[in-house]
């Protein structure tokens, strides 16, 4: 089992049908990342909101215990 | 008749993406009884009625018909009871003849459904088709269905809303009838309603 | 059969705190099973003798296709669980799992269309298999526009729940009718290759990336459904204390 | 227990008939629907016979699909609003047997005039007579399935206003199969082969469909229209 090709270039262009092979693991690459790092992006601005909430919540006990 | 209830209830509890609309709820219900479901609009009237008609599965809890479980008696159960609702399941482009015709479960007899209709002063709309009834006339529809029905146990749905006073006299008489004669009511409304040995359950 | 485990392994806060642990070893293997797999099979594989280089697609559209397919049937499964159960847990793993497979069967279809440039001419060809494909992604579509439809969530995850298992029942009658429907007009052209009869220095690569595949899955699922979680548990105590470490980890400038 | 006439099954098929049949002019809408959008195709693609004969059966079995689907969401949407559906709900028998009883009416006023219109068409679109009756046989057949997914599908979208839409992206990929069938049967008549077997196939899609889709269908009606 051995590298198939003699050099970096001859790899990208594959002997003609480079194009189709890279964009389709290009493709393929940025949709699996998206897949990744959307929940992400999604929990972190989770865990902002329900910090807010819990500080909003906190505001309201304090005024609470204040003015009984 | 056993010493059962006819319905009983043993904490019901209802929940729609996490809100408890009915939260354990346990109501007994007799022959003869007559039961006004109170509370404010959204306190959960209509879906305790649709829960206990079982259009709606509960969340959580039991109903019990005459002792047997609901789920084991459904058919009898189901047969007993009549729902008017909000809406009264009226087809507008059917005559209220053919109306009481397609609701009614057992077959009806020409002059039971004219003696109905005539009672409630529909008389010469027999055949006109419902969409030109008036919103009170539609009601009466609704009160012809009761009278045609042998069901023993009735759940209304603010039954005296959109209908005249004179609708409204012949609701409670319709009422009083069939509880004397040893049926079961159970109809919800947030206006106070003052009728002879009415029961209230009040819905938080 | 012991009920208790599977009720545990209901409750989203014990599912969210196993996850937690195993989380960062899962990504790593699966970045370590991808990148082998997708270097082995573009640069050391053998080429095939009739399609060339464009034949080392199918490292990706093979696993895309089976992670596509075996998504449907998890979803409509995690479906029926909350349906017969009423598990909020599972709902949450349906909801995730619809666009995680619509991506991955757009995947399969991207693939499949550039891989059929080189071999057959054209971009889009009536294939058999590209043409289920194509059907499956309408499917998952069709659940996902059910389940945002209703106004309560849990009447549109009961909706889509249905609407996935009816999938389901449809899913081999489709595929095999389609099937039916190829040989009828164009006998003779070649099917997409199938895997069994290749090479075997061909087929190992693309066993690591059909596993790599079901990796990189299991985690993009992992991850939204522990954001479902949150979302869905945010007014718990134990929401709320996660929601604590987090925030003083950040201020000490850990994170 | 003697099936009493007055509920279930015929208690809703005489009434849905009924219903249509006072609004006759609606009741036409997909067999006008059928012939219009058929005579676009010769405007649009082209007249001569041809051209069109190879395509003939295809088109007309597309337009078909596409005018029953056009009628599918008003199969529950009238009884959602007016209150019935919760009538049915609550009815003492099976909801299957309802159901059933609607999409027979929805077959009888929808799937059956197409298939009586489809020789026309056939004509029209210059068909080999040897399709003919393949074409019929399919359509007669082929409708009552399509019927039956189109009313899943309508149950899911009833409590949704604009649910239209949604419902033909639900519904279309099931109709898949039954196109395919379908339009092959007419193929088969026309190379001359025997057109049995796409109809044995037919025939197992709608056996199958009268058996499973009034049970999802039920289903959902009870899980997702009350409480939306």
């Amino acid at each position: 089992m051995k590298f198939q090709f003699e050099n970096l270039p001859d790899f990208i262009a594959m002997d003609g049908h480079g194009f189709y092979v890279w964009a389709a693991v290009i493709v393929a690459a940025l949709i699996s990342a998206w897949l990744i790092i959307s929940p992400l992006i999604r929990l972190r601005q989770m865990l902002k909101d329900i910090a807010q909430e819990v500080t909003i919540e906190n505001i309201h006990k304090s005024e609470g215990e204040g003015s009984k | 008749m056993g010493s059962a209830y006819l319905i009983r209830t043993e904490n019901l509890c209802f929940e729609r993406d996490g809100i408890k609309v009915i939260d354990r709820v346990n109501l007994e219900l007799n022959s003869g009884d007559l039961l006004q479901v109170e509370g404010c609009n959204g306190s959960g009237k209509t879906t305790l009625l649709r829960l206990l008609t079982t259009a709606v599965k509960p969340t959580s809890g039991r109903i019990f018909y005459q002792g047997k479980k609901l789920s084991d008696c459904r058919y009898e159960y189901c047969s007993n009871i009549i729902f008017i609702g909000h809406q009264i399941a009226l087809k507008e482009r059917l005559t209220p003849v053919e109306n009481l015709n397609w609701l009614s479960p057992i077959g009806l007899s020409q002059d039971s459904i004219n003696r109905a209709l005539d009672l409630v002063g529909l008389r010469d709309f027999e055949t006109a088709p419902s969409w030109s009834l008036s919103a009170g006339q539609k009601r009466r529809v609704a009160l012809a269905r009761l009278i045609v029905s042998n069901a023993k146990i009735w759940f209304l749905d603010e039954p005296f809303t959109a209908i005249d006073t004179q609708g409204i006299g012949l609701m409670r008489q319709l009422i009083d009838d069939h509880v004397s004669k040893g049926g079961a009511v159970v109809f919800s409304t947030h206006q106070s309603v003052d009728m002879k040995n009415i029961r209230r359950y009040s819905l938080k | 059969m012991d009920w208790n485990w599977f009720h545990r392994m209901g409750s989203p806060r014990w599912f969210y705190l196993v996850t937690s642990r195993w989380m960062p070893w899962f990504g790593a293997a699966t970045l370590i099973l991808l990148v082998t797999g997708l270097v082995w099979g573009m640069g050391f594989a053998p080429e095939d003798a009739r399609q060339g280089n464009s034949f080392r697609i199918i490292y990706l559209h093979v696993p895309a296709a089976f992670l596509a397919l075996a998504g449907y049937f998890l979803m409509a499964s995690a479906g029926a669980i909350g349906l017969i159960w009423k598990m909020k847990l599972s709902y949450m793993v349906m909801k995730c799992a619809a666009p995680i497979g619509a991506a991955l069967t757009f995947v399969a279809l991207f693939t499949g269309a550039v891989w059929g440039k080189p071999t057959w001419g054209s971009y889009w060809v009536w294939d058999a298999r590209v043409t289920s494909m194509l059907i499956l992604f309408f499917l998952y579509v069709g659940v996902m526009a059910v389940g945002n439809a209703f106004h309560s969530q849990e009447a549109g995850n009961k909706a889509s729940a249905v609407l996935a298992l009816v999938g389901t029942v449809n899913i081999p009658i489709i595929y095999k009718s389609v099937d039916w429907w190829f040989t009828l007009h164009q006998p003779s052209t070649i099917k997409l290759t199938s895997a069994p009869t290749m090479h075997p220095d061909m087929f190992q690569p693309l066993l690591v990336m059909i596993l790599g595949f079901y990796c990189f899955y299991a985690l993009a699922l992992l991850l939204s459904v522990r954001v479902e979680i949150l979302k869905r548990e945010r007014k718990t105590a134990w929401v709320r204390e996660i929601v604590g470490e987090h925030l003083t980890l950040k201020d000490s400038g850990l994170r | 227990m003697l099936t009493n006439t007055n509920s279930g099954f015929f208690a809703y098929l005489r009434r849905d008939l009924l219903l249509a049949y006072r609004r006759k002019g609606e009741a036409a809408g997909p067999v006008i629907f059928f012939i219009m959008a058929t005579t676009l195709i010769p405007l649009g693609v082209s007249p001569e016979a041809k051209s069109l004969e190879g395509i003939s059966a295809g088109i007309i079995w597309v337009m078909a699909l596409l005018a029953t689907l056009l009628s599918t969401d008003s199969l529950f949407a009238s009884d959602f609003k007016d209150g019935s559906l919760e009538q049915m709900l609550i009815a003492p028998d099976l909801l299957v047997m309802p159901v059933l009883g609607k999409v027979v009416a929805h077959w009888l006023t929808t799937g059956l005039p197409l298939t009586i219109v489809s020789p026309v068409l056939g004509i029209m679109l210059s068909l080999p007579s040897s399709a003919l009756s393949p074409l019929v046989a399919g359509l007669a057949v082929g409708t009552a399935s399509l019927s039956l997914i189109g009313a899943l599908g309508a149950a899911l979208t009833v409590s949704l206003q604009k649910g239209g839409l949604l419902l033909t992206l639900i519904v279309i990929p099931l109709y898949i199969p039954v196109i395919i069938f379908g339009s092959a049967m007419a193929q088969f008549g026309i190379d001359g082969l025997s057109w049995g077997s796409p109809l044995a196939v037919l025939g197992t899609l709608l056996a199958m469909a009268v058996v499973l889709c009034p049970l999802a269908i039920a289903a959902i009606l009870r899980l997702t229209t009350i409480n939306q």
